[in-house]
Formats: C-alpha cells, sequence, structure tokens
C-alpha cells in the first residue's frame, strides 16, 4: 500500500465522520460545523485527482460561501432544540436509513464490478485554470450563459423573498 | 486555443433570447414605481406578453429554418420549436390570468413577471438541449424559479409552506438527477447525447454504470413532472402556490421535462429502450391510476386538478415509454392541448378564488351553471376535454398518444390508459354536475372575480380547445405537416 | 329528381346550425319554433335520400369524403346504404316529433334544451353517417355530452345518479373501443369502413378487437348483464329523451355491432356468436319478466326495450340474410313503437303526474281517443300480425331458427311474454272502473288535436310497414346481401381460428409504415 | 495511484449518507445541509470520472453545479426564512414531506 492510498483512506474516512456528523447532530450549528469539514476533506481529494482549481472553488464557494451563509441563517433564526409533535410517525427515519443502505449497497455493487484506473496519467491539464477556462469560455460558452440567468433568477427571487411588503407591514 | 469552435449560431436559441431580453426591459421597466406612484405597473404584463409574443414569432420562423445547433450544446429542431411553443402559450395565458390576480397575491409585479420570463426561457433551453450539462443547468434554472413564484404569496402560510417543501424535494430530486448524469457521463465519457449514444451504440459504455445512472436520471425526472411514488410533493405545492403560476408550472414544467426526457431516451439510450421501456410503462400505469384514484376523494378543486395532473403526466408518459418519434410527436401535441385545458380550468378557478383564499372548495361551483353560464360553459369545455371526450382536443391528444402506443407494441398500456381515462370522466363529471344540477349555496352566491385580460386568455383556451379537436392537422400542418420532429443528432 | 351536393353533411349538421342559432335568438317561443323548423327541416331534407336513391344498387350511395387528419389516414367521409338508411330516417323523423312534445310541456329554460335535442341529433345521424372508424368513434361519444345534460337538467326526481350512470357507464365500456381501433388502424393501415370489410386481420387481433368493440356496443345497446344504466337512465329522462334514447341512440349500439364489430373480425364474431346470442337471448326472456311486474309504466317500457334488443342482436348474430335484414327492420320498427309508447307515456304523465299503474284504471271511458292509440301502439310492440313488429321478428325468428333452433324456440317464449305484460298494463290502465277521482271524464282530457297529430305519422307507419315491408326490405336486401356475400368470402379467406386465442400480437409493430 | 473505484464507493456512500439525511432528519436546515452534501458527493464522483476519461466535460460539470449550488443556498435560505416567519419553526415534519 503505497503513501497515496494510505493518505486517501485517511482522508476518505474523516470526510465520511464529518458527513456522518451532518447527519446525526442534534444541533444544527453543529451539524453545520462537520459540514465544513467535510467540504474541506473534498477539496482535499480533488487535489489528488489533479483538480486543483476546483479544489479552491470549493474552499471558496462551499467552505467559504455556503456554511458561512447556513450558519448566518442559523444565528438569525435561533438553532431552536428539538420539539417532539404528536403523531409523527416513527417509521420515517428508519425507512428513510433503510432506502439509503439499501441504495449505497446498490450503487457500491454496480461500481465494484468493472475496476476503473486511468489509462494514461493526464497531462495535469484539467486542474490548470487556464485550460478549464478556455474550454469553458470557448465550447462551453452556453453554460456561462445558463449560468448568467441562473444567477439572475437566484437574485430577482432572493429580492422577491427578502423584501417584506409594505401593504403587509401595515397588516402585521 | 481553437477559435474555430466558437462559430455562435446565435440564431437558434433567438426564442429564448427574446424572453431574456424581455425580462430584462421588464425589470427595467419596473424601476420607475419607485417614485412613489406606480407609473409602470399596469403596463409590466403585457410588455411580458409582448416578449412571449415576439419569442413566438422568432420559434415559427426557425421551423421555417434548416435544423441548427448552438456547439453541440442546444439544437433548433422542429420538436425544440414545438416545446418552445407549448411553454409560450402556458406562459401567454398565465400572463394573461394574472393581470388582475397577481397583485391582490404580492404587489411586487416587475420581479414576478420578470421571474417568469425567465423561468419560461429556461424551460425553453430544456427542450432545446442536447448537453446533459445544459440540461441540468436548464432543470435547475427553471426549478430555482418556481421555488420562489410558489412562495410569492407572502400573506399565506401555506404558500410558502409550499414553496419550502417544493424546494426542499426539488432540491433532494435534483440530487438524484445529477448523480445519474455523472454516472451516465462515467460510462460514456460523454455528456452530448450523441456522443453518448454512440458510446451505447458501439459496446464501449460501461453497463454497470449505465444502469444505475439512468434509474437515478429517472428518479429525478419522476420528481419533477411528478410521477407516482415520486409526486407527494405536487397536492400540496399547486395548491399553495398562487393559482396562475401553478396553472403555469402544471404544464410548463412537464413539457420542458419531458422535452428533455425525450431526447435523452431517444438520441442517447436508444438502444436501452427495452430496459427502461419497462421501468417506464409500469411508473405511467402507477401514475395514472394512483392520480385518477386519489384524484376522486379530493374535495379542493385546486388539489383535484393536481391528481388530475399528475394522471396526466402518466398518459404523456406512455408515449415516452414507446421510444419513438411518433410517440414524441404524440406527446407533443398532448402538451399542447393540456396548455390550453388546463391552464384554462385554473384559470376559472383564479376567478373563483375569494380575496385572501388560495383555493376553491368543490361545492363553491354549486349552481354556477344558473348564475355565470358563459363561465360554466367554459369550464365544462376544459373539464370535458380533460375527460378526453371527443370532439375536444382533450380527445385527439389522448388517441395519439394511445395511437403510438399501439404502434410501438404497447396495446396493453393503451388499454390501460384509455380504463384510466374513464376513471377520470368521473371526477371531471362531477364538477360539471355540481355546476349546472346542483342548487346554488350562500358560498356561490358571492360574485366571482371579474377580468377582461382573463376573460380574453380563457376564450383563446376555450377556442383551441375545441379547435384542436375538430382541426388537429393545424398543429401538425404548423410543424410542416410532417411527423417525427426530434432531430437525431 | 333533385340532386343536391353535400346532401349528407346537410343532413348531419343542420341540426347544429340549428342548436347554435336557438342558443343566439332571443325569446323563448322564438327558440321554440326555430328549433321544431330546423329539425322538421332536416327531416324533409333526409327524404331526399329516399327520392334520390339507387334501388337495388347494394353499395354505399351519396358518398363525401375529405381528408380531415390525412397525415395517419383519418378522413372525414360519409355515405349511406340499405342499412344506415333507414335509422337516418327513423332519427330526422323522431326528432320533430320529439321536438314538438317538448315545445308543449317542457317549461325549464328551453333554449338550452332545445339546442341540446338538436346537437344530440347531428351527434346520432353522424354515427350513422360515417364512414370513418375515427368520425364514427368522435359522434359515437360526443353524443353523450348532449344527452347527459338531457336527463341531468330536466329528468325526474333522481336524475343526477341517472345522468352520471349512464355517462360514465358507456364512457367506459367504449374506453377500450378507442385501443381497438388503433389496432385495427395498425393492422389493416386504414380507418375507412367500407375498406376494412375487405381487410384481413390476424385472428389474436381479431379476439381482442371483437372483445373490445363488442363490449362497447353490448353496454349501449344494451346486451343483457350491461344493461343496468337503462332503466335509470330512461325513467328518469324526459319524455323527449326517452323517446330519442329508446328510438334512436340505442341503435347506435347495434348497428355498431352490425357495421364494425361483425364485419371487421368476422372469424372472432363467428366463434364468439354463441355467447352473443345467448346473452341475447337471456336478455329477451330477463327483461320481458322484468317488465311484467313493473308499476312504473315507463320503467315498464324501459325492460321491453332490454328484451326487444336481444331480438335485434339475436338476428345480427344468426347471420343469415333474412336474420340481418329482419335485424335491420326491427331497429326501425322498436325505434318506431317503443319512440310511441313513451309518447303516450309522457302525455299521459302529463295530465296525471303519475306513471303508475294503480293510480289509473277505466280510462277507456274518460279519455278513448288516447286508450285506443295506446292500444295500437302496444299491440305494434307486441308483434301483432298485420303490425309492424311482427314482419321483423318473424323475420329474425326464422333466422335464429336456422343459426340455431333453441335460440328461436327460448326467444318465441319472449313474444307471449310481450304480449303478456303490454296488454296487462293496458288492461289494467283502460279497462275496469274508474277507481280514482281524478281519472274522471271532466277531470282528465282527451288527446287534442295537435298532439294527436304527433302520434298518427308513426301509426301510420305501423300499418304501412305491417302491410307493406317490401317497401323497406327493398332498399335494405341489396346492401345486407352483398354485406352477406362478401362476408363469408372473408371468413373462408382468414386464416383459420384454433381455440380462443388471446395472446397480444407481437409483430404487429410498424406492420403499415 | 488509488483507483477510480475508490472515490466512487466514497462518493455514493456519501450520497446515500446525504439521502438518509434527508429522508430522516426533521430540521428543514439539516435536511438542506444533507442536500448540499449528495451535490457534493456528485462532485467528487464527476472529477473521478474526468480523471478517468482525461477530459474536461466533467470539471465544467463540477464546476456548473457549483454555480447551482450557490443559487440554490441564495433562494433557499430566502425562503427558510419567509417560512419561519409564518410557523415559528423549522421543522421538516410541520410541513408533512410524506403527506399523500
Amino acid at each position: 500500500m503505497d503513501f497515496s492510498m494510505i493518505f486517501f483512506i485517511l482522508v476518505a474516512a474523516l470526510s465520511v465522520g464529518a458527513a456522518v456528523g451532518v447527519v446525526a447532530s442534534r444541533v444544527a450549528v453543529h451539524s453545520a460545523l462537520f459540514l465544513l469539514v467535510h467540504f474541506v476533506t473534498l477539496a482535499i481529494l480533488y487535489i489528488t485527482l489533479d483538480a486543483q482549481f476546483l479544489a479552491a472553488a470549493q474552499v471558496i464557494i462551499y467552505a467559504g460561501g455556503i456554511v458561512i451563509l447556513i450558519l448566518f441563517v442559523i444565528m438569525l433564526i435561533g438553532s431552536q432544540p428539538f420539539t417532539g409533535r404528536a403523531g409523527y410517525r416513527t417509521w420515517v427515519p428508519f425507512a428513510g436509513v433503510a432506502l439509503g443502505l439499501l441504495m449505497v449497497a446498490g450503487l457500491a455493487y454496480a461500481i465494484v464490478q468493472t475496476p476503473l484506473m486511468p489509462a494514461t496519467l493526464p497531462a495535469n491539464a484539467g486542474g490548470v485554470p487556464e485550460e478549464l477556462g478556455m474550454f469553458l469560455y470557448t465550447q462551453n460558452i452556453l453554460l456561462v450563459e445558463l449560468a448568467a440567468v441562473l444567477l439572475l433568477v437566484a437574485l430577482l427571487g432572493a429580492l422577491l423573498l427578502a423584501k417584506w411588503p409594505k401593504a403587509e407591514r401595515i397588516v402585521n | 486555443m481553437n477559435n474555430a469552435a466558437l462559430n455562435l449560431d446565435v440564431n437558434a436559441l433567438l426564442p429564448e433570447l427574446s424572453m431574456v431580453v424581455a425580462a430584462v426591459v421588464v425589470m427595467f421597466l419596473d424601476v420607475f414605481n419607485r417614485g412613489g406612484r406606480s407609473v409602470t405597473r399596469p403596463v409590466l404584463p403585457w410588455v411580458a406578453l409582448l416578449g412571449v409574443l415576439a419569442a413566438a414569432g422568432a420559434s415559427v420562423w426557425l421551423l421555417g429554418q434548416p435544423v441548427s445547433t448552438f456547439q453541440d450544446m442546444a439544437i433548433a429542431d422542429l420538436f425544440a420549436e414545438g416545446i418552445d411553443l407549448v411553454i409560450l402559450v402556458a406562459t401567454g395565458l398565465s400572463i394573461l390570468l394574472s393581470v388582475k390576480y397577481i397583485p391582490t397575491v404580492n404587489p411586487q409585479t416587475g420581479e414576478i413577471y420578470a421571474l417568469l420570463l425567465l423561468v419560461a426561457s429556461a424551460m425553453m433551453v430544456m427542450g432545446s438541449a442536447i448537453d446533459l450539462i445544459v440540461v441540468f443547468l436548464a432543470l435547475e434554472t427553471f426549478s430555482l424559479g418556481l421555488y420562489i413564484l410558489s412562495g410569492v404569496n407572502r400573506g399565506n402560510a401555506l404558500s410558502s409552506e409550499a414553496a419550502m417543501k417544493y424546494f426542499l424535494l426539488g432540491a433532494f430530486a435534483s440530487g438524484f438527477f445529477v448523480y445519474g448524469a455523472a454516472l451516465i457521463y462515467g460510462a460514456t465519457g460523454a455528456t452530448q447525447f450523441s456522443q453518448i449514444g454512440m458510446q451505447v451504440m458501439s459496446g464501449q459504455a460501461d453497463l454497470n454504470l449505465l444502469y444505475p445512472g439512468i434509474a437515478l436520471l429517472l428518479v429525478g425526472f419522476g420528481f419533477k413532472v411528478s410521477l407516482v411514488p415520486f409526486h407527494m410533493w405536487t397536492p400540496d405545492v399547486y395548491q399553495g402556490a398562487p393559482t396562475t403560476i401553478t396553472a403555469f408550472m402544471s404544464v410548463a414544467t412537464k413539457a420542458a421535462a419531458f422535452a428533455a426526457f425525450y431526447r435523452i431516451f431517444l438520441v442517447a439510450l436508444p438502444a436501452q429502450q427495452p430496459v427502461w421501456g419497462w421501468a417506464l410503462a409500469i411508473l405511467a400505469v402507477l401514475t395514472m391510476t394512483l392520480g385518477n384514484l386519489a384524484a376522486l376523494r379530493q374535495t379542493s378543486l385546486k388539489r383535484l386538478l393536481a391528481y388530475s395532473s399528475i394522471a396526466h403526466a402518466g398518459y404523456i408518459l406512455i408515449g415516452l415509454t414507446t421510444g419513438t418519434p411518433a410517440g414524441a410527436d404524440a406527446a407533443l401535441f398532448y402538451l399542447l392541448t393540456y396548455a390550453f385545458m388546463n391552464i384554462g380550468a385554473f384559470g376559472i378557478v383564479t376567478l373563483l378564488e375569494q380575496p385572501g383564499q388560495m383555493d376553491v372548495d368543490i361545492s363553491a361551483v354549486r349552481g354556477l351553471g344558473k348564475r355565470r353560464p358563459l363561465l360554466a360553459f367554459t369550464f365544462s369545455v376544459f373539464l370535458f376535454s380533460l375527460a378526453g371526450v371527443p370532439p375536444l382536443a382533450g380527445f385527439f391528444a389522448k388517441f395519439f398518444i394511445f395511437g403510438a402506443a399501439v404502434q410501438g407494441g404497447w396495446s396493453w398500456l393503451a388499454a390501460i390508459g384509455m380504463l384510466n381515462s374513464a376513471i377520470g370522466a368521473y371526477y371531471y363529471l362531477r364538477i360539471v354536475v355540481d355546476m349546472y344540477f346542483a342548487e346554488p349555496t350562500e358560498e356561490t352566491a358571492i360574485a366571482s372575480k371579474r377580468s377582461y385580460a382573463a376573460a380574453f386568455g380563457l376564450a383563446i383556451a376555450v377556442v383551441f380547445t375545441i379547435g384542436l379537436g375538430i382541426f388537429p392537422n393545424l398543429w401538425t400542418a404548423l410543424l410542416e405537416g410532417g411527423l417525427n420532429q426530434i432531430a437525431m443528432r | 329528381m333533385i340532386t343536391v351536393p353535400y346532401l349528407l353533411s346537410i343532413i348531419t349538421f343542420l341540426p347544429l346550425v340549428g342548436a347554435v342559432l336557438v342558443v343566439l335568438v332571443p325569446g323563448d317561443a322564438v327558440k321554440k319554433w326555430l328549433a321544431f323548423l330546423f329539425s322538421l327541416a332536416t327531416f324533409a331534407i333526409s327524404l331526399l335520400l329516399w327520392t334520390g336513391w339507387q334501388n337495388g344498387a347494394p353499395g354505399m350511395q351519396f358518398v363525401e369524403t375529405a381528408p380531415w387528419f390525412p397525415q395517419i389516414g383519418v378522413y372525414y367521409t360519409l355515405g349511406v346504404d340499405g342499412i344506415s338508411l333507414f335509422l337516418v330516417l327513423l332519427t330526422t323523423l323522431l326528432m320533430p316529433i320529439a321536438v314538438y312534445f317538448s315545445m308543449l310541456y317542457v317549461k325549464k329554460s328551453i333554449g338550452a334544451y332545445m339546442a341540446l335535442m338538436l346537437a344530440l341529433e347531428t351527434a346520432m345521424l353522424g354515427v350513422f353517417l360515417s364512414l370513418d372508424l375515427v368520425l364514427f368513434f368522435v359522434f359515437f361519444e360526443a353524443s353523450l355530452i348532449p344527452m347527459y345534460f338531457l336527463i341531468g337538467e330536466w329528468g325526474g326526481q333522481n336524475r343526477i345518479y341517472a345522468a352520471v350512470k349512464f355517462f360514465v357507464y358507456t364512457f367506459a365500456g367504449s374506453a377500450l373501443m378507442v385501443v381497438a381501433i388503433l389496432l385495427v388502424y395498425f393492422s389493416t393501415g386504414t380507418f375507412n369502413i367500407v375498406e376494412l370489410q375487405f381487410a384481413q386481420i390476424a385472428p389474436a387481433v381479431q379476439m381482442w378487437g371483437f372483445i373490445a368493440f363488442a363490449l362497447a356496443f353490448a353496454i349501449k345497446t344494451p346486451l343483457f348483464p350491461f344493461h343496468t344504466w337503462l332503466p335509470d337512465a330512461h325513467v328518469q329522462a324526459p319524455t323527449a329523451g326517452s323517446i330519442i334514447l329508446a328510438g334512436v341512440l340505442l341503435k347506435m349500439g347495434t348497428y355498431g355491432y352490425l357495421r364494425l364489430a361483425r364485419p371487421i373480425f368476422p372469424q372472432a364474431a363467428v366463434q364468439m356468436g354463441p355467447i352473443v346470442a345467448t346473452l341475447a337471448v337471456i336478455g329477451i326472456i330477463y327483461g320481458a319478466l322484468v317488465a311484467v311486474k313493473q308499476q312504473d309504466i315507463k320503467s315498464l317500457v324501459a325492460y321491453s326495450s332490454v328484451a326487444h334488443l336481444g331480438y335485434v342482436m339475436l338476428g345480427l348474430v344468426a347471420f343469415n340474410m333474412i336474420g340481418i335484414s329482419g335485424s335491420v327492420l326491427q331497429m326501425v320498427n322498436h325505434g318506431l313503437s317503443t319512440g310511441a309508447l313513451f309518447l303516450m307515456v309522457g302525455l299521459l304523465y302529463e295530465r296525471r303526474h303519475t306513471r303508475m299503474l294503480d293510480d289509473f284504471g277505466g280510462l277507456w271511458k274518460s279519455v278513448p281517443l288516447f286508450c285506443g292509440l295506446f292500444l295500437v301502439v302496444a299491440l305494434s310492440s307486441a308483434g301483432l300480425p298485420g303490425l309492424n313488429g311482427f314482419v321483423g321478428e318473424f323475420a329474425i325468428m326464422q333466422g335464429a331458427f336456422i343459426y340455431a333452433p333453441i335460440f328461436a324456440v327460448v326467444a318465441a317464449f319472449g313474444v307471449i311474454l310481450a304480449a303478456w305484460y303490454l296488454l296487462t298494463a293496458f288492461r289494467k290502465m283502460s279497462q275496469g272502473e274508474i277507481t280514482n277521482e281524478e281519472n274522471a271524464r271532466g277531470q282528465l282530457k282527451d288527446l287534442r288535436l295537435s298532439e294527436v297529430l304527433m302520434v298518427l305519422p308513426l301509426v301510420v307507419l305501423f300499418f304501412v310497414i305491417g302491410i307493406f315491408p317490401n317497401l323497406l326490405f327493398d332498399k335494405i336486401n341489396p346492401s345486407v346481401e352483398a354485406y352477406m356475400a362478401q362476408q363469408s368470402v372473408r371468413i373462408e379467406q382468414g386464416a383459420p381460428m384454433t381455440g380462443l386465442s388471446l395472446q397480444l400480437p407481437d409483430g404487429l409493430a410498424l406492420s403499415n409504415e | 495511484m488509488v483507483p477510480t473505484n475508490y472515490y466512487l464507493i466514497l462518493g455514493a456512500m456519501i450520497f446515500a449518507i446525504g439521502a438518509i439525511g434527508v429522508l430522516s432528519r426533521r430540521n428543514a436546515l439539516i435536511i438542506f445541509m444533507c442536500v448540499e452534501m449528495m451535490l457534493n458527493s456528485v462532485n467528487l464522483t464527476l472529477i473521478a470520472f474526468a480523471r478517468q476519461w482525461n477530459n474536461l466535460n466533467g470539471q465544467i460539470f463540477v464546476f456548473m453545479i457549483m454555480a447551482v449550488a450557490a443559487a440554490e443556498v441564495a433562494v433557499g435560505l430566502a425562503i427558510l426564512i419567509a417560512h419561519v416567519h409564518h410557523s415559528k419553526s423549522i421543522n421538516i415534519d410541520d410541513i408533512n414531506v410524506m403527506k399523500w
């Protein structure tokens, strides 16, 4: 077992542990912190896959942006403790877990069927921002345009939902 | 690098572009509101409608052009333009219905119309997409827009609940979709449909990854078009969203998602038809049957129409099950007629809604035939058409879908579909019974809203619901009289 | 000789034009008379079919065709032959009578009522005239909507239940027919009903197709276990609705069987023949026995319809010259007799607002004219020799005897039962002493001239057909002969049917592209 | 060098853990985080495949998923806040996911 393998297993274990932490935490803040750890471990794995640019993006967008936003919302609405409700069907979580395990078993089985190993070592082109940028802005320009529309939609949406209408303020 | 790759055929996406431009114009015009008095607000729906008309013009113009592609990412073939027209019909009718309705829900109409146009343009991109990444981006764009639009009624808990539920389940479903896309990419090394198709055909694809990929893709798709068992969000969201938005999404979402999946299945995975064909057939049977049975028990008009739209998704799915271009054409016609009749039906609901109420109980239509004969007549036309009674458009829509099924050797599926439409007739008929044969109650005594724009929209819908039933070839004549519109690239 | 271009289209759509006009014009009186005029005009124009008829020609006459949806082979094709001619004339004749009756007695929103009646006429005529499967189906289903509203809005106590039951039963019945129509199309490549009589269809497809078609028509006819909607619909429908329902609408089932189910799937039909015949005979006996016990005259007539249409089906299944000719004639006879019966019942109901036999008695003394006419109508329905009913039933019995004597023997009991329940009803109503004050001479008015004029054409036709049946047979027979000849050829040519082959066809897909 | 399968199985596991979280947790925020985790597992899978096939489509796809995730978080949290204004609770069961 070479070093890269050991390193992968360690990071993967940390990643899975953090993922379980997100799901299992009682308090939302803890989940968010576990999520942060999880995102960072993934960024490390991206580097081992020769995707340096995406690793950086991962840290900036997910760890730096999304988790912070989630933490901000938790602070805004207050992390409420778990409140039990009558009529809650207790079988639902178990069904969810069973379904999930079934899914991972099936997927793992399918994935293990054919061993995959890159035939040739990549020329380390993919990770370099320049290559990615050229590819994105020439052959995939439509994606950029679409992403622009996507962000415009998100912007409009946030505006629409965040602005409390005047008439309503009077009612409340 | 390779600058030859930059030959952009913008024409191919002209309709989508017109919609985006119209959205931006609406947003700019909305700015002039801020001066205390709303100067431009009454004009906004008509500006949006102009955008829709421009896009429709572009689509019709493209029908006469040879098939063109945008960098192997999007295609402008007859099928794509047909889907564009369906979505534009849905958008246009929804805007007409919204003119009076939306301001009662949320005064920020500028943002709402702009969002509606952007969502529609993303849906249209979905109809032209020939690349998994484009499909994903377009799917996410219009889904995000719809999450927001279903929650714009800020004063209503039901609406924000609907948005919340729709968002969480929609994002969950997107996860499945994109994981499926990833596995298909893993199996073939490509995201373009034609390349995936070539890889699969040549036997180089890794089937162990491809099949789970198709299955996961189907789950995500099932959520978007509300196939049973992925439908649980539909009734709540349809009930909670503002009614004109519900009308829009019940039709346009289906059109966009079905269009993309026709392309994925017909172009990328035709060889796997025996596998996904059966999966889809089972889903179709479940969807039609459970949708119809659940609709039988509803007392809220919006929930009833929601379950009915689940059942209709099942009928449309039959066209996809066959895996033939004839099935795609039949589904296209179905979607068009569905746009007219279903938005029409929801349009009636908007007129019957009481201020502040987001829904109409089925008993509220009692005696409508006596108090508002024209409204009741219009509603019955839509309901009979939804039930598939000739000579209305809904009959021919079913006829073509089942025709494609029989042609493809799925006669039993067509038979189950027809029996289901008989179940459907029962609950549509129940509304007609209440309208004409029941005495008016106190609830119905309250006058329904009147809106010239909505009346205009409903008139268009009625004319086409009857007209496409008597002259169904008007539509195929528009698509150059030929069948098999889907370009195989 | 007048020749009119597009004669069949004019006959079919003239009532629909009338329906639109009736909705548009103001004033109840104007609406009434306009509707009556349109139905009368349709009848007058339809007589051109009689005058312009080429005697002895077996094929379709007055054929019109236009592309409707040519991409998939759907054409707007109309035509009429000896089999459909009299059904068309029956429809156009009964409609003015029904409309006139409604003019006198219907009070509630007359405009909508008349428009629906006229729209219904268009749908019914379309069924009998269309030569394209899709067009046929469109008319077949379209007839449900106006009838549904007629029963549901202007019917009796239980009208909503009856209307919904009527609609859902018949709609569900024809649901499978759509799939069968498509199966037929994809195995023959045509929707044209005339061409389909010559097309060969694989046995497996035939069996499924026949079952689907026969089920739809059995519900419409209605054949024995599928009849339960009929008494409800009849009892609840307004009088004019009942006249049309019994007189014409039910014939769409038997006509469909004769025109489509039988010839398109000949081998399957031969194989399933005994089952259909058995159901028909059960229907004859069952309908008659139930009719005997009815108190409500209208429901008595309704059950008698189940029995009478059993005869028609029996004649069709017998599938010999005399049986089919008899059935075609009997369809017309039943339309006339039962239409007249419902008309008489309606006239009585408008006077007394009851239909229970026990409420009457001794009517002969107070309203002799009514009773005389009623007797003639009842005798016609019971099949008295010299009147129309006898000719058809006799021919059917002969045909059934050739097919299988047992059916004829059992069906003959039905004739006796029919005489029993009709004459019992007549006796209870008219003879004996007047037991109820309201039936007394001064209280109950006899028929007015206008009412007699309504019934009279039908009574005259009873005698004309009863005494000169060849007036009709001359036109019916050539078509039936050609039909028979061409069918027997097909049964010989076709692939042999071995057992009940009910597996789904495999190689069906794309066989015609 | 670590075979691609290892990355794929890790991706599948994280995806399943996320799905389990969505189906079993009742706090809308945690469900939202689980959805983000599912998207991330897809990112990992895609990058692994991109290396496997030695083409950039997978990485472009990941870049787009990141854009989507950013947009989703903005919209999602806005909806969440709007919802909390009404219901004063972020228990998902209050909005009855499993209701038919």
